[in-house]
């Protein structure tokens, strides 16, 4: 491998649809990507692939998109989001996608803050999102709508079709991509993605071409076994995220991973079994549910099964603790529990080929990870931004690493914590390539990017065993009426390693003692309740139920357990619905993260309902109100 | 006239025993393949309670008769009853195996030597003369009787009886009859039961005249084209296919072919079920049924 | 379309999902097992290599049965028949004209399907039991014709057949046997895997579904019928003319109606609509006989009970069919499927992740 | 050190023999199998092992079963006194149940895996077939003992085919015609009567010719099927025939009913029938002074000497049958043991035919004359028959046509 300084130049230099246009002169025969289509895997060779971007890039020429100007992409992950998205920088555009989950509103906002000039549209439920305001958006001149199969009775006249719009180009081949990808400005922006913040409207960031490429570089050479060996990989994160977009675009670009696009979101464990991938780059909430339905599963299985399973775990467990300490492992008598056990186990998920499996995006309870890890998979994590422009800032890497940490930086790139008063341990990074800056936004360019080079992340970290572990975000910590000072993250973490949780929010701030709100994981816990007769009509009425409710009460003593007295939740309330972030004015971002404060106002009764609060009134009586309250 | 009466006596023979067929399959759409072995075992039946009440024939005719009955209603119990729901060769089949399971155990109880129950009755078969150059046999003519007889009280129970219009019911729209407090089950072990009872004094009356041993089985399955060419689910035409049937073999025999004899009724049968597949009684609509 | 049984494998060509194996598992499997299959020869017993012929050769006629029944949904009495057609044109063409194999095997193989053609006509007016008696009416009629020729000519006890062969190699010790019937057995359940695969054996099944259906789907019924019929009598005949030359010799004897319910009991004990269950129960029938007396053999009741072996078997026989209809309506192939489902699920009891998102 | 290891051999030697016998009982049940699958190759040959494939059950046995019984009782017998040539007999009986397939399979076997020097078969003639084909391809001769004797057994004999069954289509049907015609005195018309089985109807076309050589006139050939309801439509053909002899050769089934339904008929001519194992028996029954049958071995009611032998022998053996039916059976095992005291240990097929090729054998008066076998006649060289009745008079079966010679030369 050559030097990263090197590469970094290099690439710096470059953007994605020249790189593409490359590979298709380099290998023009090899498979780019596999993507699924009425059951079959389509292979696009490098070739192919280039080609369609070209036509991609024609097409949207033809339909007058000029550079600089803005495209916005809505829709899951799949062949053509990419097509145009490239297609769209090889005309010098800048595109950025809007979540697939994301409200009306929040598709109106994004729609007029970043002014695009064609929206596409994956399938017709995006094309409804945006028809009321087609008129109202000054900028707006086209939507084309990728998968017209239910657009019959649809009559608009800014409607188009993606198939149209790629016959309309005809005869564009790997050289005229080339020859577009050569008159575009490397420093200039290839696309924004805008960030999910946990309160306000989210901020779109512009990341220049070569400036993602030489960013996303870090992990190929941070993971070297990407460029070593050819693998296949799913590609199913939303690629308006930048993750998602590493994962399915600059990385396949940048190393030998094949990504695999399933037919639909909802069949991606079909998908994943499938395709059997062998590099598999995730968020913590897959990885939560997939383990949990494994939990389920084991749980209602036959008694002989049960305790073959049992078993293999006592011997795994053993097996994890020892890699992690460096001993040697129970090498023979765990193969044998892999190759009896877990192998079978995780066929069924299409995971045992796995070499890697990397979280991101979110922190992932070690729970989580050491369970991935007894089962076989070399299960890890990784810590990045959005502001990082598709580098990740640490991540773990090797063998097995002990979970608890998000690791150390790739070569190239330097953090360190704050030692500020106000923002003590914050994570600081520096690199030559981070985003260029918030869209119509300079004051929070400024903040975030500051002056001395070093970009704040928000984010609260310390160092353990020469990894990076994150404590929590900057302004999450819960300060109890006990002067106590507590990571509430730490905490969530614990009661989401159960499988029957999928969300938990935890609530003390300036109160006595915690408590939480917690979302039931409906799958599991609908599972769970068949398994033993229990009837239930909805979720709400799955929620409400008594022995649901001693299910949860175990399985947040199991978290208590492993907690000092003050960090304990005291009790905690279910929450009736499910949450939904396509909805509006939900407490969670399309990423579903939780908004803490807009969840305590919304559940403002079950919170009240936890914590009693004569003592205070009588308190605050007493005192007179002179403080005032905040 | 010789003729005619063999004509009556076959025909007596093989309205007997297709009665079986056509009372459970009109009840409950099976057909019995096992009727062969059930008419078998009725003929051993009588050979045990014969010796077991010897010297009071009439006693072992009654205890013969009644342990047909229980046969019957016990073969419903134990197996047909969980074959509903199945398919139409599942339970065509299971009677296949209940006829073979019966046939072996028969042979195990009763070996293989040839039994004359009529004479451990302590009675003789006369010959009886009918007109002036005819002939007929106690049994031969037993068979007439108990023919005319079967078939007159089956039809006074069908029509008269509550049971026997509740058998019809459940025969015509088992659902229908279901809702309306029929219960099914009691139906078809009553139609299991009088069919083998019919068989069971077949195989006794047939028993009577030629001697029992185990390659009876074969005539309960002659009899089957009878019950088909005259419609599966019809009494009047069982009566007729008989006759039908016999009047073609005992012709053949005498004026044509002894060794056609075997091959004629299923010529018969085929030609019927091509030309008219429900028979000539049986009801058009049942051919999808099954 | 189906599901493979292990992770790792999609399909970039619709042609993948009519392949026979899908998996690394199952090619390695079978490999295996046609190894066993070949080296079984030279360790068995003159007894086991009369078994295994046994069991090779009824499975040529139970997966006929199977094709017929199974599959097209229609029920025929009338095999015993139509192996006797095919036995019966064999010894006929061999004593009439000392016709050798090559001519009697496709000559067998056309009576049988001239057989087939006429068996199956009832089927387009007939369903259900009312053609399973006409096919039963065929069998006494083709019986009756064999019976008539045996005494005509004179062979009372039988038409003896040497065995065949090609210029001096003759085919009569039981391992060269073994493996002409093993390689008939294995051309025909490709032969049936594959016509299931193609558009004649979705019309069957279509058929078999409801008829009604596959006609207003565009199917010809009646030709599905006629070539189900016809298909299944060719092979039933091809089997029937390799019995004539196994066994040395053709009587009516020996195609008695409960040969047929013997094959019926074949394709029941399997379990109906499966290749594999065709065999299987073809192994179980024809084995069963032996496996009761060697159990009356291990209890030291051979004597005991020497004189009614053939009623013990005989019971025994209907009453494990008896139990497999109402116990086990699936037959062998599903205790097997559900085996193999207890293995692939392993460690689970379902699929894991049917509601994952 | 060697104290360790005489204590350490001492436990090894415990252990192996703890283990022995509590496999044992899994090991007596395993070798069966095993040895059954792979054939295990045949202990030592110390003794002369016989094969029969017979009906032991099933719906057809009752004619076959007695004779095998019977036969090995007789063996058993040989044994006890010290075996043939000072080595005993092992019989190894498989049952056919009638079926053919089931035959062959046997053969198989009984060639393949017991390595028997010599086949019997006493069974349906549908088992012939695939039995004669095995021995035919072995090597090994193949003794029809109790079923009715092939073609083939006739001069010129094949090599190796023997039979020593009492009946023979041919010459029973001419014995048969010759008595009719003896006993008649006067013109026959005659009818026949027989199952639609091959075997039958070929006999009994070959008495039709013959009695036409005889002068007969014949005035109807009537054949039931095997399983018939009522016999009556049959008879009543025959009866219109008005025959004034009816001649049948069957199984026992077909014979009486037919006769019992001319009977019933009305019809008062004579019927002549073939003793079948259980003749004597029926005739008892039937007690009709016009029913008659026609065999080759003595009855019981002759009261010969060698009679109380075999009833000692039944006795012994625990048979269940009635001593009559045992005749045949004992028959065979005099011709068996004769063909084996012939063939010098160590015995091989060949030996066995060669000396069952050239073979007298004293029949004790259970049949008219000796057996005997030459090297073109595998059947018998002269065939004796008796007839029998039952006589209302004196209430009791009569002889009524003592040892009548037929010569099987031909």
């Amino acid at each position: 491998m050559r030097e990263a300084a090197e590469w970094y130049a290099e690439l710096r230099g470059k953007n994605a649809p020249l790189l593409l246009a490359e590979r298709a002169r380099h290998e023009p025969d090899s498979v780019a990507y596999r993507a699924k289509h009425l059951g079959l895997y389509r292979e696009r060779t490098w070739r192919e692939y280039a080609e369609l971007v070209a036509h991609s890039a024609r097409g949207l020429a033809e339909l007058g998109l000029e550079r600089g100007e803005r495209i916005a992409i809505m829709g899951d992950a799949c062949e053509e989001w990419i097509l145009c998205d490239l297609g769209a920088q090889a005309v010098g555009a800048i595109t950025y996608g809007i979540y697939p989950t994301a409200s009306a509103a929040e598709v109106e906002y994004q729609m007029r803050d970043g002014g695009a000039a064609i929206f596409v549209a994956e399938n017709q439920e995006y094309v409804d999102k945006i028809l009321p305001y087609a008129d109202e958006l000054p900028a707006l001149r086209w939507i084309v709508v990728i998968d017209d199969s239910a657009m019959f009775a649809y009559d608009h006249p800014k409607l188009r079709t993606f198939a149209q719009l790629l016959e309309s180009a005809g005869g564009a081949g790997v050289a005229d991509l080339e020859q577009l990808g050569r008159s575009i400005d490397p420093a200039s922006g290839a696309f924004i993605v805008y960030t999910s913040g946990t309160s306000g409207h989210p901020k779109g960031a512009l990341i220049p071409h070569g400036t993602h490429l030489a960013a996303a570089a870090n992990m190929v050479l941070h993971y070297e076994t990407l460029a070593e060996r050819a693998h296949r990989t799913v590609a199913y994160l939303p690629l308006c995220h930048i993750f998602g977009r590493d994962i399915a675009v600059t990385l396949p670009l940048l190393s030998k991973m094949v990504p695999h696009f399933g037919e639909s979101l909802e069949d991606l464990p079909q998908t994943l079994f499938e395709t059997a991938p062998t590099v598999l780059f995730t968020v913590p909430r897959y990885l939560q549910k997939f383990a949990s339905q494994v939990l389920v599963g084991i749980a209602g299985t036959s008694p002989l099964k049960h305790a073959a399973y049992e078993l293999a775990m006592r011997i795994g467990r053993r097996h994890v603790r020892a890699l992690w300490e460096g001993r040697s492992a129970l090498a023979p008598l765990y193969a044998l529990a892999r190759y009896t056990v877990f192998r079978p186990l995780l066929n069924k998920l299409g995971l045992d080929e796995l070499e890697l499996l990397v979280a991101g995006g979110a922190p992932l309870p070690p729970d989580t990870t050491a369970l991935w890890q007894i089962w076989g998979v070399n299960a890890m994590e990784l810590y990045g931004q959005t502001e990082t422009a598709g580098a990740i800032i640490t991540g773990q890497r090797g063998w097995f690493p002990r979970p608890g940490n998000v690791g150390t930086t790739p070569p190239g790139w330097e953090i360190r914590l704050s030692e500020d008063e106000a923002n003590r341990g914050e994570i600081l990074v520096r690199s030559a390539d981070l985003f260029d800056g918030y869209w119509g936004n300079p004051e929070a360019t400024r903040e975030t990017k500051g002056e001395d080079g070093w970009m704040r992340t928000g984010d609260i970290g310390a160092w353990v065993d020469g990894g990076l572990r994150l404590v929590d975000r900057a302004r999450d910590f819960i300060v109890t009426s006990g002067g106590k000072s507590l990571s509430p993250s730490y905490i969530e973490n614990l009661l989401r390693a159960s499988p029957y949780v999928a969300e938990a929010m935890v609530i003390g701030h300036g109160m006595k003692y915690l408590t939480a709100l917690i979302e039931i994981d409906f799958d599991a816990v609908s599972d769970w309740a068949r398994s033993r007769n229990v009837s239930y009509t909805s979720f709400t009425n799955l929620a409400q139920n008594p022995e649901v409710r001693a299910l949860l009460d175990k399985e947040v003593a199991r978290a208590n357990a492993e907690l000092a007295r003050v960090e304990q939740i005291k009790t905690f309330r279910i929450l009736p619905k499910a949450l939904d972030p396509e909805e509006e004015g939900e407490p969670v971002t399309p990423t579903r993260k939780v908004k803490r404060a807009l969840m305590i106002e919304r559940f403002r009764e079950l919170v009240d309902a936890m914590y009693d609060h004569r003592e205070e009134q009588l308190l605050a009586a007493g005192a007179g109100d002179v403080i005032g309250r905040e | 006239m010789q003729l005619a009466v063999n004509i009556a006596v076959l025909a007596s023979i093989y309205a007997l025993i297709s009665c079986g067929y056509v009372l459970i399959y009109r009840v409950s759409r099976v057909l019995s393949l096992a009727h062969g072995e059930l008419m078998m075992l009725g003929a051993y039946g009588l050979y045990a309670t014969a010796s077991l009440f010897s010297g009071q024939p009439l006693v072992a005719v009654a205890a013969a008769l009644a342990l047909s009955l229980l046969v019957g209603v016990l073969v419903y119990v134990a197996l047909m009853w969980r074959m509903t729901g199945e398919s139409v060769l599942a339970a065509v089949l299971a009677t296949i195996a209940l006829g073979i399971l019966l046939r072996g155990a028969m042979i195990l109880m009763f070996g293989t030597q040839t039994r004359h129950p009529l004479e451990e009755l302590g009675w003789t078969n006369a010959s009886i003369e009918v007109g002036d150059d005819a002939r007929i046999s106690g049994v031969g003519l037993a068979l007439v009787l108990a023919t005319t007889v079967c078939y007159g009280l089956l039809f006074a129970f069908l029509r008269m009886t509550r049971w026997g219009i509740r058998m019809r019911a459940a025969g015509q729209n088992p659902l229908l009859a279901a809702q309306r407090g029929i219960g099914l089950h009691v139906i078809y072990a009553l139609a299991w039961g009088l069919a083998t009872l019919t068989g069971g004094l077949a195989g006794m009356l047939i028993a009577s005249d030629a001697g029992l041993e185990s390659t009876m089985v074969v005539i309960g399955l002659k009899a089957f084209p009878a019950a088909l060419v005259g419609g599966l689910d019809s009494l009047a035409g069982a009566l007729l296919g008989s006759l039908v049937i016999a009047t073609a073999e005992v012709l053949m025999v005498y004026y044509v072919d002894p060794l056609l004899s075997d091959v004629v009724p299923f010529f018969i049968l085929l030609a019927m079920l091509v030309v008219r597949p429900w028979g000539f009684f049986g009801s058009r609509e049942e051919l999808d049924r099954v | 379309m189906s599901v493979p049984r292990a992770s790792g494998y999609f399909r970039t060509r619709y042609e993948r999902d009519f392949a026979l194996l899908d998996t690394r598992t199952r090619k390695a499997s079978l490999a295996a097992f046609a190894v066993m299959l070949v080296v079984y020869p030279f360790f068995a017993g003159p007894l086991a290599m009369d078994l295994a012929n046994q069991v090779l050769l009824g499975a040529i006629g139970a997966i006929a049965l199977m094709l017929l029944t199974g599959y097209a949904g229609q029920i025929s009495l009338g095999h015993a028949g139509l192996l006797a057609a095919g036995a019966f044109a064999t010894g006929i063409l061999y004593k009439e004209l000392g016709a050798p194999f090559w001519v009697t095997l496709p000559a067998s193989a056309m009576v049988g399907a001239a057989l087939g053609l006429i068996f199956g006509l009832p089927s387009l007016r007939l369903r259900g039991l009312y053609l399973a008696v006409s096919t039963l009416a065929l069998h006494f009629i083709v019986i009756y014709l064999g019976s008539e020729y045996e005494t005509k000519r004179g062979f009372s006890t039988g038409i003896l057949i040497d065995p065949p062969g090609i210029g001096e190699w003759t085919v009569y010790d039981p391992r060269a046997w073994y493996f002409v019937l093993l390689i008939a057995a294995a051309a025909t359940v490709l032969f049936s895997l594959n016509l299931l695969r193609s558009k004649t054996g979705r019309a069957w099944r279509a058929i078999h579904g409801r008829e009604a259906v596959a006609g207003a789907l565009g199917i010809s019924v009646h030709r599905a019928k006629l070539t189900a019929f016809v298909v299944s009598s060719v092979l039933t005949s091809v089997a029937g003319c390799l019995f004539a030359y196994f066994r040395g010799f053709v009587s009516v004897e020996a195609f008695s109606l409960f040969l047929t319910i013997q094959y019926v009991a074949m394709v029941i004990i399997g379990g109906m609509g499966s290749i594999l269950g065709a065999i299987l129960g073809t192994v179980f029938v024809t084995l069963f006989p032996y496996f009761i007396e060697w159990l009356m053999d291990a209890f030291g009741l051979t004597d005991a009970l020497s004189s009614v072996v053939f009623a013990v078997n005989y019971s025994a026989f209907g009453l494990a069919m008896v139990l497999f209809l109402v116990f086990e309506p699936q037959g062998l192939v599903g205790i097997w499927r559900r085996m193999q489902a207890w293995l692939l699920l392993w460690p689970f009891k379902q699929k894991p992740l049917a509601g994952a998102k | 050190m060697i104290k360790r290891k005489t204590k350490w051999a001492l436990a090894m030697r415990r252990l192996t023999k703890l283990t022995l016998t509590k496999t044992k009982t899994k090991l007596t049940l395993a070798v069966p199998i095993a040895a059954a699958l792979c054939g295990a190759p045949a202990l030592a040959q110390d003794a002369y092992v016989v094969g029969v494939s017979a009906a032991m059950t099933g719906p057809v046995a009752g004619g076959y079963a007695p004779i095998v019984e019977s036969m090995k009782a007789y063996i058993d017998l040989v044994n006890e006194r010290g075996g043939i040539n000072g080595k005993p007999v092992r019989i190894i009986v498989q049952d056919n149940g009638a079926q053919p397939s089931k035959a062959a399979t046997d053969a198989k076997k009984l060639i393949g895996q017991d390595k028997v020097i010599v086949l019997i078969n006493t069974s349906l003639s549908s088992t012939y077939a695939p039995m004669v084909a095995e021995s035919k391809r072995a090597g090994v001769p193949l003794f029809f003992a109790g079923g009715v004797c092939p073609p083939a057994t006739y001069p010129p004999a094949d090599a190796l085919q023997f039979c020593s069954t009492a009946y023979s289509a041919n010459l029973d049907s001419e014995a048969a015609l010759s008595f009719i015609k003896s006993t008649a005195g006067g013109p026959v018309r005659i009818g026949f009567a027989g199952m639609a089985i091959p075997l039958v109807r070929t006999g009994i076309e070959h008495a039709e010719k013959f009695a036409g050589s005889l002068g007969m006139k014949t005035v109807g050939t009537q054949y039931t099927p095997p399983p018939t309801p009522d016999y009556t439509p049959f008879a009543t053909k025959i009866k219109d025939a008005d025959p004034n002899w009816v001649f049948s050769w069957s199984p026992w089934v077909s014979q009486v009913r037919t006769f019992e339904a001319l009977r019933r008929l009305g019809w008062d001519g004579s019927y002549l029938s073939w003793a079948h194992l259980n003749a004597e028996e029926e005739l008892a029954r039937i007690k009709d002074g016009k029913f008659y049958v026609i065999g080759t071995n003595a009855f019981l009611e002759d009261n010969l000497p060698v009679h109380a032998e075999i009833r000692a022998m039944a006795h012994r053996a625990g048979l269940k049958y009635p001593t009559s039916y045992l005749t045949e059976g004992y028959v065979a095992g005099l011709v068996l043991e004769a063909a084996l005291k012939k063939t010098s240990w160590p015995p091989t097929p060949k030996k066995v035919a060669a000396a069952m090729s050239n073979l007298k054998v004293d029949l004790k008066g259970l049949r008219g004359g000796p057996l005997e076998w030459t090297k073109t006649n595998h059947f018998r060289t002269a065939q004796y028959y008796r007839v029998w009745h039952w006589d209302p008079a004196k209430s009791a079966i009569v002889r009524v046509q003592d040892w009548k010679v037929i010569g099987a030369k031909r």
